[in-house]
């Protein structure tokens, strides 16, 4: 990332970390969160590392509750399985705990994301004939479907926000307003979108997605540029807050462990 | 009552060309040493079944086992990419490979509906993405008693599943604890069933967690001591990370996958072949 | 997270008249000091659902808890009828009693529907049966992909669903072992959940055979220690057997059964009130 | 039951003692019995006593390979928890195992019974207005349907082999020949039904329930006379073989702790 690179000459820290800062933020104590593996898994470790110790992960290998003390590589390492306080089948996961709107925050990752939040992990380019075949769907299209609200951790370029995905894998707001109603779809849908760049959350009008913060060091022409589309930004634009040290030390913990 | 039999003779017997098979194991308890039986008695035109392909469908692919791959997400874990399954997708080496792909859900409860003797399984998901469009195992269904609209999936019922376990009793009971995943459903859906294990004991003391698979309800069990590596057995060893990192450089090329797979897998002496000489 | 409260608490919040409450626990573990509690506080009108409505609903039936009960399976296990059952159909005493008949197989999914957040499940069931003809709550179903015709049932989802569990930690998070039957998918099922426990501890050591339910998942838990009895806690002390044969006895005249739940149940310093104060 | 009577007096046994014998008998080694409580439980722990001690008995409270010391009295004791194999949920133990067609042997207890060894259990008289509520259907009709054959045992009179039943609980052949076909009813329905009297088949043709053996010291007559339509006799009507002294003492040791 090119923003990884100014944003860690300028700052004490790189645009990625402040990303996942950023995401952990977003996540209240008290609250269930549907993990997916990778920079969702290791933000939604730095909340329970911080100020969410009693934040109850759920990954789709079965472990309920899982408390790892150091960040898995899969979302089924052993060390999950040992500290979670229930493992259950996969079959159960989905269908007893997922479905039934059950997890308060489905926090997902993205290859592409458009302005309804729509997610491509599938493919880049034709399904039959692609260009970059991506790994699909997992667990993504029924964490978008079913968990109370959505969280998304992506990094801003304009070839990870497209005008038109590929792809559509899991479902944000569709097409607009109305689009998860039509679809039975039981979930909010997603409510925040965490970048290298800053803080988008959808239009309460017509769902498309707003910048409304802007990490230290980021401009609102670098959001801008670094959309595929036309990019709304909020009037009442907000900084993002520094890392503060100890998030820095428990992440940097986390990840070189 | 399964039969306990060496690795080697299991495949032969239970494993056809052209078979749809099911080898599961979610991160944990993947049926590594069995794959590799299947790739040394050149198994060709497999329909492989599994959530997630990892490394052990990767490895089965480059070497041409298979002609189609039912899964829901394939990349290696916490790495990257599977550049085996990419390379037959996309450029169709060393066979082309067909897909047909759905999300966790929708696989989970194909296994389901397979173990349970059903034809279909009822399910929220795919709804407003564009699976629906490429994958002609997704269908609607309405609720008869409140008229909503769910999403239908047809019943898995692989020709043969294979699964990796930490043990067997001698009467062929099988115990396995951790993460078990699909695991039971994989079995209890197939036609034939075999089932790798770390140890055969006299007594299968109770664990916390153990899921238990009587031994009328399975064909075969094999000894394959190590069998799940570099995925792990809980309680017997842990998960080779190291090994699935190093996977990326070994398998982004073919001649270096090529090499690696001829080494360590299709000469008996192989790092894990050891887990076929103690079965056989 | 689930609240730590009396029993008496407990049922006086979440048990309402008009409810539908389902109270599992298949033989094992079957919930009898939170009825006792629900027949002091005199809930009326009840849609009482149950697999085996058992002494514990007959109890509530013949003290009239109940207009409607909704199970698959209404005997004394081993020893013959539920007379206070039998009079409530019959002779509408001591208040007239609808009845939703199901199997057990029918009623497990109707749980398993309800716990999975769809509005019906589908099983081999009922075909052929008069079952069919006289509960509303049996459809047909073709499988959009082979045409098959199966049995719907509509999902169960009650208001509150109480279940009793060997042991909690005071964090909330319960745990039960033996014959878990339906209690997971009864409490997942239901919009308000109690779980009487025997003890709560301040860690919940693992076991074989376990089944845990989160705190998250739960509303409350209240300690009633020996509150499955005449029922079973594994690891507690077994069945009374005995007295499930004196219930015959018991049970068969009005009378005799109104003299034995008003010294015994209603009575505060009742045989097994014990519960209840140890909880309140 | 007067047959029991007369036979207590005649021989050395009650006609329940044989009736349960001849049940035992029918269950053979290596094979998986879904066992009802009752009169089944008590045939197929003798079984298990006797001649077929790897018999897998399988109850609906969730007991796999339960292999119970002394008889339960209910089907959910923690006798068959302690011994089983597995012990799993109730929802599993009909949706994974007994729906497939895993299990061998069905083995259940009737109140009334027709010619085509269909079952009532619920109600006798009007369903609305019973003269006898009876428990219901339990685990039986799909206990019927999906295993691999059934085996019932009824005591015989002219109360419980009834011409017409009052409430089809459990499908036997239906209606005759074709009808498990047309109700997809996948197991291939009842194969024995065993009396205190002797032991009936269904009719190769018809389906039709037929007298194939008698128990010592019953008679045709007495068989006859004790169903509610004309009963078919088989032409090579056989002698049951009677209870050996181990199966009379291994019988009332099960019975009586």
């Amino acid at each position: 990332m090119t923003s990884e690179g100014t944003a860690g000459a300028r700052l004490g820290w790189t645009a990625d970390e402040m990303m996942t800062i950023a995401a952990a933020r977003q996540l209240r104590p008290g609250t269930s969160c549907f993990v997916g593996i990778g920079l969702p898994s290791t933000a939604a470790n730095l909340a329970r590392a911080t100020h969410a110790p009693d934040l109850a992960l759920i990954y789709e290998s079965g472990c309920l509750g899982a408390q790892p003390g150091r960040l898995p590589l899969s979302i089924g390492d052993g060390v999950l399985a040992d500290t979670a306080v229930a493992v259950i089948t996969v079959p159960e996961v989905f269908n007893y705990w997922l479905q039934p709107g059950r997890i308060d925050i489905g926090f997902l990752a993205a290859a592409q994301l458009d302005r309804y939040a729509n997610i491509n992990t599938t493919v880049i380019g034709d399904y039959a004939t692609p260009t970059v075949r991506l790994p699909g769907a997992g667990g993504a299209p029924e964490i978008a479907a079913s968990c109370r609200e959505g969280i998304i951790i992506v990094r801003q370029n304009p070839r990870t926000f497209v005008d038109r995905l590929d792809f559509v894998t899991s479902v944000g707001f569709g097409t607009g307003p109305g689009s998860r109603e039509r679809l039975g779809l039981h979930g909010n849908g997603p409510q925040t979108v965490i970048t290298d760049i800053g803080i988008l959350k959808p239009d309460a009008a017509n769902c498309e997605l707003t910048l409304t913060a802007l990490h230290p060091g980021a401009t609102v022409e670098q959001a801008r540029a670094s959309a595929g589309w036309p990019l709304a930004v909020a009037e009442d634009l907000t900084d993002t807050a520094p890392p503060t040290a100890e998030e820095l030390q428990r992440l940097r913990a986390l990840t070189t462990t | 009552m399964a039969q306990l039999v060496s690795l080697h003779d299991a495949v032969a017997e239970l494993v056809h060309d052209g078979d749809t098979m099911a080898m599961e194991g979610f991160t944990h308890l993947i049926p590594f040493a069995a794959a590799h039986e299947v790739i040394r008695q050149r198994r060709r035109d497999l329909v492989l079944v599994r959530l997630t392909p990892d490394l052990i469908y990767d490895q089965m692919i480059g070497m041409g086992c298979a002609s189609k791959l039912v899964f829901s997400w394939g990349g290696n874990p916490g790495v990257g990419s599977l550049h085996r399954f990419r390379d037959a997708v996309t450029n169709g080496w060393p066979v082309p490979l067909e897909v047909e792909e759905h999300s966790h859900a929708g696989m989970a409860n194909r296994y389901v509906a397979g173990a349970s003797g059903l034809p279909f399984a009822v399910l929220r998901g795919y709804r407003g993405t564009d699976l629906m469009k490429q994958t002609a195992t997704i269908a609607s269904i309405t609720c008869p008693f409140t008229g909503e609209e769910l999403t239908a999936v047809p019943a898995m019922n692989p020709d043969v599943s294979v699964i990796h376990a930490q043990r067997a009793d001698r009467d062929g009971n099988i115990q396995m604890w951790g993460i078990t995943g699909v695991q039971k459903e994989a079995v209890l859906a197939a036609k034939r069933s075999l089932v790798t294990v770390e140890e055969i004991v006299d007594h299968l003391d109770p664990v916390p967690g153990q899921v238990i698979l009587p031994t009328w309800s399975i064909n075969a069990v094999a000894l394959a001591p190590n069998g799940a590596h570099p995925s792990y057995a809980h309680g017997y060893y842990d998960r080779d990370n190291g090994f699935y990192q190093q996977w990326e450089q070994i398998s982004r090329d073919r001649d270096s996958f090529t090499a690696w797979m001829t080494e360590h897998i299709l000469q008996p002496t192989a790092a894990d072949g050891g887990a076929t000489e103690a079965a056989s």
